[in-house]
């Protein structure tokens, strides 16, 4: 059980490939293609190119406030790897490398940050909440979501992601607390990008590790090297199936980086170094598992740079799709209250469409 | 054909559902090995086992908050709030997630859940167990919010509230969980969310109340009729959405209007009501359209809280001095 | 005197109280090192020190919640909440213990703090960023609740807010926050709490607004001007206590009322007004009272924020309707 | 340091006094003098009639509902004895123990349980907040009060109560958290009385332990017999004293045990054994206590039975006095919501004023 080796307590990470793409321990290399690692990259590469695109346009003021995930692509798309077709996954608000994994369209996440509700409509087929501004609330969707699965005797399992900072929220604790209790079949996902907005973790609580709050549950926990595609899907494997199994939750700490701005609102200069960014730059995610694939011959620098030229291209053909979709539809913002509309709102509606009529 | 009082017709109802319906769990505090502290669960936990009906740890943010994702993920939860005065820490997740789930998913998901719980005060006890939420609940879009006042509507709104596919916050008067008992039916039925009703009809003045201060106002309307006052007693029974049709047409009768609650008064209930009666029936309007209120206070522990609390008498005079104006 | 916006003069005004008072403290998510994420407080840890203005742990219960302790143990705590839509995991703290501290031990403790934030929408931005608390916060008894909507009434509100021995809610308009500026005296002044403020005396309908509505409904005054209506407009400040005598007395003059709002209509704070109104000015009036307030949904966001908030234009039709009635 | 020892991890329980009253560990007992115990033997029993007199009188319905303490009185008595002149205590509602210790009147007690706010308006000097009827939500003002008094450069510590069932809210572990990140001088004491109403600790929270939450936050932690009233006060007095020293927070698990109801509206035979409750009567810390003070030679089974009797009539004389105190006068309700009654309060204060002249 890699929870025993790298346990809340064992103040060691999870690692199984190092910053140069090179495996440090071959026996830990999870059971899987290099086609489907290759997948993977694929994923990391379409999130970088969304979010390059998206800041892009918000810079020509195309798109409103858009958070970023670069640098965090590998604990995004590596935990969504280790999901199976009937598992939920449970946002916070910067795991688009997940969403995509999941198979949510580019177009509906556009379409979120463009400002309108229909992003967050997704098809019947795809079992993920929307996401959930305010900060770690959504652990407890998640805990009944997996609560829910265990009353009705179904075998499927929660993701659920929550960042650093949002560990020192009391909803976070009672959901780790609640997951526990019912033995809940749900993983806890820390994107310990460093930072809350400005507040650096360290200021976020005294704990040396995040994952050993899992302690104050009494659930399993791992620490893990959030830039490593393999360990990232490794370790959260390792929880879904514990959980599968119906042995309860498990609390990964994926230790990693936000390399960009907290979002498009902020300027990340104030109140951090650019060393400290550029030590991180090196242990990029993305650049890791393409000299990884590289060196396995299954992937060149050329396929690369083609590959994110594509994404760029569609990435910007999706946003021009949703900037043509124009305003929200007023029916939109009365009719999703309730499965039927009451009078009063009927009549807020009724009359505001009259005198829309009788200004134009 | 059963007689019961309020807390055994919840009991009653709870079993009826989950009986009928194995998508119903029932939990909160002390809900399932003891049956809650007003026992309004006892017994389920034994009948439909503790997978249905449970405890859970202390924490009303996270009884609320994985109620909504067990009804995402298709169950019809049924939370208890140990008392009204404890929805505080849980009102992120009632603001946040339960009143806009559909909305934000542009009707993806919906929340059929509902989060009940005593409700107001007159029952001497500790501070926090005296609230009204009427407001605090009323002026958050996208929930509903009832209050029966009877055993028999407690039933039928009951139902309905738990067989709704939106989310239902459940407002039980604990002041007359066992104040007196009523014949409820067997058989299931169920009472219109967003209707109120005309308990007497009268010329006088329309007074609309709800809850615990129901029975009170009924015998304020006793002490009126004794000097020849007609009044037009309504239990709203729903707070949110307000049934204005019922009370706007009674006020176009009666040109009078007093609304009795026991949350405090300003930024309360009633003036929601009053400014639906500007609205709906301005120009019948024979009197200043009235609060009879909380005042805007703490509501006192309970060496005081007779000081707070309105009985008939006190009722009365107010209705009156609108009658006379 | 200097020319300011009101960001900078929210700014301004605690750097004047710190550099004051000692027991004043500035803390809250981001308040710190980065000045706040709408550099509220940008440069006064560097000159305080981060003993005084300091980031804390994102947890806005325990913001509050601490704040109250400080508070008790001889300092005057000023919280910042990052946006008020972030208010409600600490709705716990203010209802049952920021509001009720002094009436609960009876004068023996007492709670010198504010608690001030972004409040109120029209800024494009994501969900949660737009909510308006007049409803939820005025309700609650035992609180003030305060909202400028000029630099220089920001500036004598948030001193009269940090000295006042009560706790202040402090609404601050985001959406004016960079929207112009004024020129705003560098000496002491104070404004007081619970006295509205009439901007344009008139004769023909009273229209109260307050927060970022102002401008607008001061530009929607320029248009009844221009077909010849005369309204007097007033400028609430403070949401609770509400000043009943400026209005009661200017309806009583124009005998026509609008109250024009943000939040959501049902049990907003329209209401109120318009009860008050009904309370105090009932023979008085020629039209319903009447509120131009926020549809009962929740704020949409950008691409469909613009259906939601009203424009000089939208409030210049409303107002019109009730002064031909 | 006896919080490595007992940490948090180490699944050991501090003891000093065995059931019996014998001295396990003679090293460990801390420098008190034999009367100083006494005092706070004396303490105990004050607080146990106290406690008994309540009930009695409750049940002739001349008291309203009330908490008791019984068989926690160590747990109470022993922290607050190691408390200083300035330091501040911050109760939850179940800690007349470490009230009493701490100059709080009886009468003030019994009326706040009797129904009057005047019973929370505590003497100047009595450095005590009030009752905190929301669970857990008053750690986070003991960790303000701490942070007041490192801010002012102050050596007060602060002192704060919760029970098992409170470890579960999020206010708990938000608390815990800024202490930890702001070192505030502040010691948690949980009283682990193995229930929440009817739930007990078991399906509380999966942690083996309460204790362990301090690692949550990074703190230290100690798990001591809460029936032992040496080991309690040894605890505290550590914990509180690493606090002055400006080392920051403490966490203390008093495992104990409600020998009585929740409240007097409630009946502990629906959810627990009588057996357990026997087992834990033989664990009882007034008995332990007065076996170790009469061994020492400084107690008699006398002594013992006159000063019960003695308290016993104080306890129903303060009661008299307080039954005597009557309503709650009609101003107060009114006139303590702010520092000046705003208009339309005092309008609806004389408006009732007249109303009532009205009706007489
Ligand atoms: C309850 C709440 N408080 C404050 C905010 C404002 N806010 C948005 S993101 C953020 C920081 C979140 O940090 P972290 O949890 O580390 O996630 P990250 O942004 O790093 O992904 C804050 C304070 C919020 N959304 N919700
Ligand atoms: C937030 C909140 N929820 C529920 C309650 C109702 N309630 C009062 S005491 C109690 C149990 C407390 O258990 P514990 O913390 O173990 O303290 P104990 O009563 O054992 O001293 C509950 C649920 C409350 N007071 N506050
Ligand atoms: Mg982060
Ligand atoms: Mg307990």
């Amino acid at each position: 059980m890699l929870t025993e080796q790298y346990g809340p307590l064992q103040k060691k990470m999870f690692q199984i490939m190092d910053e140069t793409g090179a495996i440090l321990s071959p026996d830990l290399v999870p059971d899987r293609s290099e086609e489907e690692w290759l997948q993977s990259y694929k994923l990391m590469l379409k999130t970088r190119s969304a979010d390059n695109k998206a800041l892009q346009l918000q810079r020509q003021g195309r798109m409103l406030t858009y958070a970023p995930n670069t640098g965090q692509e590998a604990a995004q798309v590596g935990s969504a790897a280790a999901m199976e077709k009937g598992d939920w996954l449970v946002p916070a608000f910067r795991e688009l490398g997940a969403w995509l994994s999941r198979g949510v369209d580019l177009e509906r996440v556009y379409l979120y940050w463009y400002g309108n509700e229909l992003g967050s409509q997704f098809p019947e087929d795809v079992r993920m909440l929307p996401i959930s501004v305010p900060i770690a609330s959504q652990l407890q969707h998640a805990v009944g979501v997996a609560m829910a699965s265990n009353i009705k005797g179904e075998s499927d399992v929660t993701v659920a992601y929550v960042g650093d900072g949002g560990t020192s929220i009391g909803d976070f604790s009672e959901a780790l607390n609640f997951a526990g209790v019912f033995n809940a079949p749900v993983v806890f996902i820390i994107q310990n990008n460093q930072y809350a907005i400005s507040v650096s973790r360290q200021k976020q609580t005294k704990a040396e590790t995040l994952v050993q709050k899992a302690v104050a549950a009494g659930i399993p926990g791992i620490l893990v090297d959030g830039n490593d595609l393999m360990a990232m899907y490794a370790a959260t494997k390792e929880a879904i199936e514990r959980a599968r199994r119906g042995e309860g939750p498990t609390l990964i700490e994926a230790y990693t980086y936000r390399l960009g701005a907290h979002t498009t609102s902020d300027d990340p200069t104030k109140y951090r170094e650019d060393e400290e960014v550029e030590t991180w730059r090196d242990k990029d995610p993305v650049k890791r598992m393409k000299a990884y694939l590289i060196g396995k011959g299954v992937w060149s620098e050329e396929e690369d740079a083609k590959l994110i030229e594509e994404y760029d291209e569609e990435a910007l053909e999706v946003f021009r799709k949703v900037e043509a979709s124009g305003e929200t539809k007023l029916e939109d913002i009365f009719k999703y209250h309730f499965r039927e509309m009451p009078p009063h709102l009927q009549e807020q509606y009724e009359e505001y469409v009259q005198y829309l009529e009788e200004v134009e | 054909m059963a007689v019961m009082n309020l807390i055994s017709t919840i009991n009653h109802t709870l079993d009826v559902e989950l009986e009928r319906d194995d998508s119903v769990v029932v939990f909160g505090e002390d809900v399932g090995l003891e049956g809650g502290v007003f026992r309004a669960t006892v017994g389920l936990q034994k009948k439909y086992g503790e997978k249905r009906v449970f405890d859970t740890p202390l924490a009303e943010s996270a009884i609320v908050g994985t109620a909504v994702g067990m009804a995402i993920n298709g169950l019809r939860p049924v939370a208890e709030i140990q008392f009204s005065g404890f929805i505080y820490p849980a009102y992120n997740q009632i603001i946040s997630h339960v009143a806009r789930m559909r909305n934000r998913t542009r009707g993806r998901l919906h929340l059929p859940m509902v989060i009940r719980m005593p409700h107001g005060g007159g029952i001497k006890a500790l501070e926090h167990h005296s609230e009204s939420l009427d407001t605090l609940l009323g002026h958050i879009p996208g929930l509903k919010v009832v209050t029966p006042s009877t055993p028999y509507d407690a039933k039928g709104l009951l139902l309905s509230a738990i067989r709704d596919d939106d989310p239902v916050i459940f407002l039980e008067p604990s002041k007359i969980y066992r104040a007196f008992k009523q014949e409820v039916p067997e058989e299931d039925y169920t009472i219109p969310i967003g209707k109120a009703k005309v308990l007497k009809e009268g010329t006088d003045v329309t007074v609309v109340t709800w809850g615990a201060y129901v029975h009170e106002a009924l015998k304020a309307d006793k002490l009126l009729t004794e000097e020849g006052i007609q009044a037009e007693i309504i239990d709203l029974r729903t707070i949110s959405p307000i049934d204005r049709d019922t009370i706007i047409e009674s006020v176009q009768k009666t040109g009078r209007f007093v609304v009795i609650h026991e949350a405090a008064k300003s930024f309360g209930p009633g003036a929601e009501l009053i400014a639906l009666v500007n609205e709906g029936a301005f120009l019948h309007l024979e009197a200043p359209p009235t609060r009879l209120a909380g005042f805007d206070v703490t509501i006192p522990i309970p060496r005081g809280e007779h000081h707070y609390f309105m009985d008939a008498q006190r009722m009365a005079a107010g209705i009156k001095k609108v009658v006379h104006y």
